[in-house]
Formats: structure tokens, C-alpha cells, sequence
């Protein structure tokens, strides 16, 4: 049986790589997890592209604002030190290159670092893009958190995407269950292995060139 | 005496005609002019074209306004949600024309309307599907795609607090799209909770100066910045909440 | 003997144009004169584009500020209603088409519009813009402000422009010592003379076109 | 925790090398980082380019910098000012390399550096002798030039108060160019008058966010803002005064 890190064990791995004074956006759905393992004590500032820089966790409920909101349109707070912003502004920050981190979701990711994580391409779908693009070739580091097998036991991780890219080259990390992999001239690295995965065991499961 | 405070809502948004561009600010649910825009529901136009991030949200604002058929189409990053089901219904049936624009190209393409930018070079979208028929170009090494700017007719947005010059502060992320629509419609319409003195808002603190403004009307205070007032808020989807014990309790957990 | 009126006065006149509510920016120079002559109680936002809607009128002498100039770099005030910005919003105001009139002077002007106010485009000068090319191509309405003729007597409202260009086809009037001048399908129109100027005592002074 | 405030100006400017760009703040004496530059000027760096408004005021500040011959070339809008003689003799005696930039292109296209813009059409100096070997384009009918970001190694600018993340907040129109510039290099370092607690800018009221921001340290309190302080200001050509009675009354003119 292959070692599987749950979602909470990913978010605590991802958030146990950032290091303070980092300026991160942790995208929509299972990457906002990551805000919840963040090391206490460390100050890490939060983006989120919706206008707010340090944002903070959630609200109690009886403190709920419907005027502060993340990407995903969540309730936050926000930490002394914040700061608001408008929409041009806070794209300009994601694009202009001044987060240090995000954290997207996957389709796929291949090795040469494309990333596709906006629309499986299925015909009929409504398109929606929101603001993944401009994260992914924004951020100085793009990290990647993902399940490493679909639901059909394909992996996300390919030699090219077939999907719909979101951004061309810009992964830096992809985060499995099974293990993390750094994209490095055009290949996936076997950064660490979870549990009892190896690099023959990934190979084995993913099918690619790995070193 | 310069004074672009208007009596209500109706009288912002009159003279709207067929055919218009209207920009709609708000993100989601924050900062969403939803007076202005039930304004616009009775206020007859049709025939639009709407800019917003979003394409409605339930079966009010501007999902309403889609419903009656008065939107012919739609520029916007995230027309897909949970809530969307009036768009969604339109766009399978073919009825409504839909141009999918990432968010920070969107942003960016309402600032450079507003501050005369002819067209930009954009980092986003390079390699992608939406890149299809724009002008690539590698500066520095980096592609880049041209992009355009977009302009309206109309810009409908939602504020904090106005002056009667139309200056304007805004309110946590319900700022959002509000100032680059304010600067990139010809006739920009703002509902604010309150219009206050000229000279009380520090000029340091303004956020859309007034030049940027045409009307602005108020519709009294937001209903969460009265005590006891009503809990607003969303679940992790998106979804409004019926009552304030929905919400997961998450503030400790850093 | 022609008449002329003095530079107080064709500020004044200047001023007298100026609608209640207009959004005005008066350059650098004798144009923010103008300034003085605005009509009391009525409600009109200058604009400097260093960073400020609302300008007022110049301090007593102990209440300046350093921080608070004009373009000029002259003290002034901020009135009621005021708002500060940066320089990159400052000129999106002006480039994007916001302010209703600037007033700008002249070297030469063009019956076809064109502005020269920058650069005699003599040899060895040192060049600077600042933000005449910005404010000749932003406003809705360019204003001139110059006298008519030259210190050697050549007329300043010229057939084309023989120094380097400020802005093409900007110009919408010029106020001038002798008369007032509408840019109308690449000629000049007077739009009204001062005393006994005519025009075709203007015609004579000018060597132009007139109608 | 993050601090980004440092001891003194020497330790705020340490690091920077010969031949880098480094941007000034200011628009004539308003917001310059006077004590940034003359630890500058006390650093030692040369071959610089400088991309700043004006080239220098007399013998202090970036006219000191110049006078030391450690600039080879100054990127800037207006270097002809009545007190910029450091500067002309330079420029005359072919000493010194000058680009003109109008002034709305060089606050643009420092935004557009930070803002990671390839590139962009301007309006500004189409058929002027700065189009010369530019890319013109017709864009709606409109012709435009296209213009490139200016990036800096270094910015030094000045603001009113700072908090250890490095947030911001400016006073009038000394705010000037420090917002772009802050956002446009890769180091951003930052004199204020004084450092104030984490939580006490309002966050609706910063006008630089703190991830633009690098170093920042304290000058202490600009003297006009004493009771009885200096009086500041410049007479009609831009002269500073040597006492408050030159300068011209007006305030009740209009």
C-alpha cells in the first residue's frame, strides 16, 4: 500500500516551507488550508487579489463582514498591518513579480513547469478563469498542491499537459500526497518521498522521467 | 456650487439607454451596487453589455437584470459559481455572449481605459487558450500579449461615503473594482451609505477623487455597521448564510 | 496704436470662460495667473499635477508648507474637497481624458492646432518637458495663453509650427493680447478681438489665414 | 518578525554597488530623501544612473551627488531649473548623459515596472522630437508611442511615517513619485519621520503596502510641522525663501 499524506498533513508540509516575512496568496479551495498550519508566532503576510494584504483567518461568527472577503469569497479578517487596495493595484502587485509565493491547484502540471488548472476543456463548460492566471506567472514561486493521481489513477504530473494551460513554465513545486517534486530544467525532482514512496515507486506511478 | 448628489436611485441611473456598456462593480457579494442595479432593472434599458468580475450571483442584482434579457453580453473573469444558475442557463442556450478575461488583464485593461493607455503588453495568458488572436510579443526575454483597454458607457460602483465634489473612500475589500471603473466610464453612478460634508473626508484618505464621478446617491448604512444589525457572510462555497452559526470557527487555529 | 491688453487682463478674460464645476489645470508660468481671476463663489477644482485636486490659492507667508506646491513649485493650499494622489495617478488623470481645460503658453501655435512650448530648439539648450506634452494631448480643451506677436514681432499663431512640437493637433483656442482664436478645421477663427483690433488689422499683424 | 526598519540612513543605503540605477523620489524639494542621499553621497556608489524628476537644486542633495561625478547618466522629466548649475555645467561640458522623458511617460512607465507591464502605447509625444526612433501605432484612431518600463536597482523615497512591514503613508504633494518608484526596484528604502506600532496606520489609508518596501528609517519630524518651525517654501521662480515675508500674499485674491 502507498504512503497518502491527507489534505491537512499537505497544508502543514506547504505551510512548513514558508518562511516569515514571505508574501503569499494561497489561491481558492484546498490551498486557502495551507493558512491554518502557518507556523504561530511567524509573521507571514497574506495576499489576496480581492484587495488585502495581511489578511487574517477567519472570523468568529458573530464578527462575520460581508465587506471582507477573500478570493473565494470567504470571510477573513484582517492582522494589524494590513493594508487595502483596489483591484489594478493588487493585480499589478501578483504580476509585477512582489509576492514571493502562491499556492494553485492542479489539473496537471507538467515537467516542463505548465501548469493547467482553469478548465478541463470538456465541451459545454462554462469557462472561468477568475485570477489564475495572473498567479501563476506572477509569483516568484509558484507552488502547486494536488492530489498526484485523478480520480481515474492517471497522474497530474505529465510529461506535457493536455489540458487547457493556465501558465506556461511557471511551477516551481508541485505538492503531492505521495511526495514533492521540484520542476528543474524541464524534469520533475524528487524533492522528498512521503512514507514509504521512492523514486522507483513514483516512477512506477506516474510513468515519467524522474530524478 | 458643485453638487452630483442625486435623490435616489432612479435619478442616478436615468438616461441609460439601449445598448450601453455598463461596468458593474463588486467582487462576489462585496461591493456590489445592488441598488443601482434593481435601479436599472425598472429603469428599462436593455440590449447591454455588462463588465463585472462576476455574472450574477442567486436570482437578484445582476442575475435579475440577466434574467429579464436585457444583457446581450458579458465581459468578466468568473462567470462560473455555485449561485450563477441564471447565467449558466442563458450561456447553454446560447442567449448571452461571453468574454472570459483573467482578472488582473481585466483590472489592468479598465485602468489603462481610464488613464488613456492605447494598449498594453500583458504577462498573462501567454500559451494559453486565451491568448487566441492576440499580438505576441517577447520583450526582455518575457512573452507578453496586447491587450486593449475597455471602456463603458456607464460604471455603476459602490462606496462608503461620498462628498458632493463625488469624492469617494471605500470600505475593506468591498473597494475591489470600484475606482478603475470610476475612472474608465463615461458617466460614472455611485451609491454610497452616506453623502458627507465637503472638507470631511482627509484628502490624504480619498480613493477616487471626484472628477472621476457623475452622480452619486445615498442608500443609507450598510446594515452590518449597526449593533445587532444583520450577520452577513458566506459558507466556503460561496453560499449565503442562513444564520451566523454556519460560519466554521477557524479564528484560533493559526 | 493696437490695442493690447495687459497680462492681468487676458488671465482675467481666460478665467471669465471657465464654467463652474470645470476640472482646470494651469500649467506652470504666467497661466496660473488665471487662478487669480476666477470668479468668487463659484466652484471650480484646479488640478497640479504633482499631485493634487483642489487646489487653493497661495498661503499667507507663515502658513507655508513645504510639502504643499504646485507644478511651479510655488507654496499653495489644499481647499475643502481635496485630494491627494501619486504622479502616475496624477497624469492617468490628465492623459486619461478627466480634466476638462488646461492653459498652457505658447512658443508658436498652428492654425491646424499644433503646440510648440517646450524647446526653441536651439542649439546647446538644455532640454526639459516636464508635463507640457502630457497636458497638451490630456485636457478636453487646450488653452493658450501668450502674447500674440514675438519680442521680434513675428506673430506666435503661425501657418506650422517651426520649433519643436509640444503636442499635434491639440490646441482648441488661443488667448492672445490682441484676440481670442478658435483652431476650426485647420485655421484660425477669431473668436473675438480686443479694442481695435479687427480682423483684418489681425490679418496684417499676423500674416495668417483668418475668418 | 518582520522589521524592516534600520538604524541610520548609512545603514538604509549599505550594499548599493557602482553602476547601479537608482531611482530619487521628489518633485522639486517636495519628497526628497534628503538624508538618503547624502548617505549616498557619504556610501561612495558611482557610475550611477539616476531616474528622478528633476537633476539636482543647487549644491545639495542630488547636485552634491552630481558634483562628485558618480552619475553617468539621469533619466528625468525637467533638469533645466534655475538652481540646477551643477547639473547644466555637467550636461554642457558632455559629462553627464540626459534621457527626457515627459514627465506622465516617466511616472507610467515606472508604474509599469512594477506592475509587470511589457510595455504600453502613450498618447504622450506623438509627433514630437522625443517620438524619435519610437514605435508609433494608431489605436482607434488615435496615435500613440510605444514606451517601456524604467526599472531601478535601488529607490530612495521619502514619506511621513512607516510601520516595521514597511506601510506607508505620505504628506500632500510630497507623495509624489514615491508610491511608483517604491514599486518599480528591487530595493526600496525609505526615510520617514518616524516609525510608528504595527496596527496603527489605518489599513484603508496606506498608500504603499508594505511588501514594496525594503528598509526604512527614521529622520525625525520634518521641522515645519513644529510649532514655530522652519518656514519651507519657494518664491515665484522656485528660489527657496530666506524668510516667510518674500513671499507674494494672494490668499485673498480670489
Amino acid at each position: 500500500m502507498t504512503t497518502r499524506i491527507s489534505r491537512a498533513e499537505l497544508a502543514a508540509r506547504i505551510a512548513a516551507d514558508i518562511p516569515e516575512g514571505a508574501v503569499v496568496n494561497l489561491g481558492i479551495g484546498a490551498p486557502t488550508l495551507v493558512a491554518d498550519f502557518l507556523p504561530a508566532g511567524l509573521e507571514i503576510i497574506l495576499h489576496t487579489e480581492n484587495g488585502l494584504l495581511g489578511m487574517g483567518p477567519s472570523p468568529k461568527a458573530d464578527r462575520i463582514d460581508p465587506d471582507l472577503i477573500n478570493a473565494g469569497k470567504q470571510p477573513v479578517t484582517a492582522l494589524p498591518g494590513a493594508a487595502y487596495f483596489h483591484h489594478a493595484d493588487s493585480f499589478a502587485m501578483m504580476r509585477g513579480g512582489h509576492l514571493d509565493i502562491c499556492v494553485l491547484g492542479a489539473f496537471q502540471v507538467a515537467q516542463n513547469g505548465d501548469l493547467a488548472n482553469w478548465s478541463t476543456g470538456a465541451a459545454g463548460a462554462i469557462p472561468a478563469v477568475g485570477g489564475a492566471m495572473d498567479l501563476a506567472i506572477g509569483a516568484k514561486q509558484v507552488f502547486v498542491m494536488t492530489d498526484l493521481l485523478a480520480k481515474d489513477g492517471s497522474s497530474k504530473l505529465v510529461p506535457a499537459c493536455t489540458y487547457p494551460l493556465t501558465g506556461v513554465g511557471c511551477v516551481t513545486r508541485a505538492y503531492t500526497d505521495h511526495a514533492v517534486f521540484d520542476v528543474v530544467d524541464g524534469r520533475f525532482r524528487v524533492h522528498d518521498a512521503f512514507g514509504d514512496n521512492t523514486v522507483d515507486s513514483l516512477r512506477a506511478l506516474t510513468g515519467l522521467e524522474l530524478s | 456650487m458643485i453638487d452630483k448628489t442625486v435623490t435616489d436611485a432612479a435619478a442616478a441611473v436615468a438616461g441609460i439607454v439601449d445598448g450601453s456598456t455598463v461596468m458593474i462593480g463588486g467582487f462576489g457579494r462585496a461591493g456590489q451596487p445592488v441598488e443601482l442595479i434593481d435601479a436599472l432593472i425598472a429603469q428599462g434599458a436593455g440590449d447591454l453589455t455588462i463588465v463585472a468580475n462576476n455574472a450574477g450571483n442567486g436570482d437578484t442584482g445582476l442575475a435579475a437584470l440577466l434574467a429579464e434579457r436585457r444583457v446581450r453580453r458579458i465581459i468578466c473573469s468568473f462567470p462560473r459559481q455555485h449561485d450563477s444558475w441564471v447565467f449558466d442557463g442563458l450561456y447553454r442556450a446560447g442567449e448571452i455572449d461571453l468574454e472570459i478575461v483573467p482578472q488582473g488583464n481585466l483590472a489592468e485593461r479598465i485602468r489603462a481605459a481610464g488613464a488613456g493607455i492605447g494598449a498594453f503588453f500583458s504577462p498573462t495568458g501567454v500559451g494559453t487558450p486565451l491568448a487566441e488572436g492576440k499580438e505576441e510579443r517577447t520583450i526582455g526575454g518575457r512573452r507578453y500579449l496586447l491587450e486593449y483597454p475597455i471602456t463603458a458607457d456607464v460604471a455603476l460602483i459602490s462606496a462608503l461615503a461620498a462628498d458632493r465634489w463625488g469624492n469617494l473612500v471605500y470600505r475593506e475589500t468591498a473597494r475591489n473594482f470600484g475606482p478603475v471603473m470610476a475612472s474608465a466610464a463615461a458617466t460614472t453612478i455611485v451609491q454610497v451609505d452616506e453623502i458627507v460634508p465637503l472638507g470631511s473626508i482627509d484628502p490624504e484618505t480619498v480613493v477616487t477623487p471626484g472628477l472621476f464621478v457623475d452622480r452619486v446617491v445615498a442608500v443609507g448604512r450598510r446594515p452590518w455597521l449597526d449593533a445587532d444589525g444583520f450577520i452577513g457572510g458566506v459558507d466556503i462555497e460561496g453560499r449565503p448564510l442562513a444564520d451566523a452559526a454556519d460560519i466554521v470557527q477557524t479564528e484560533d487555529a493559526r
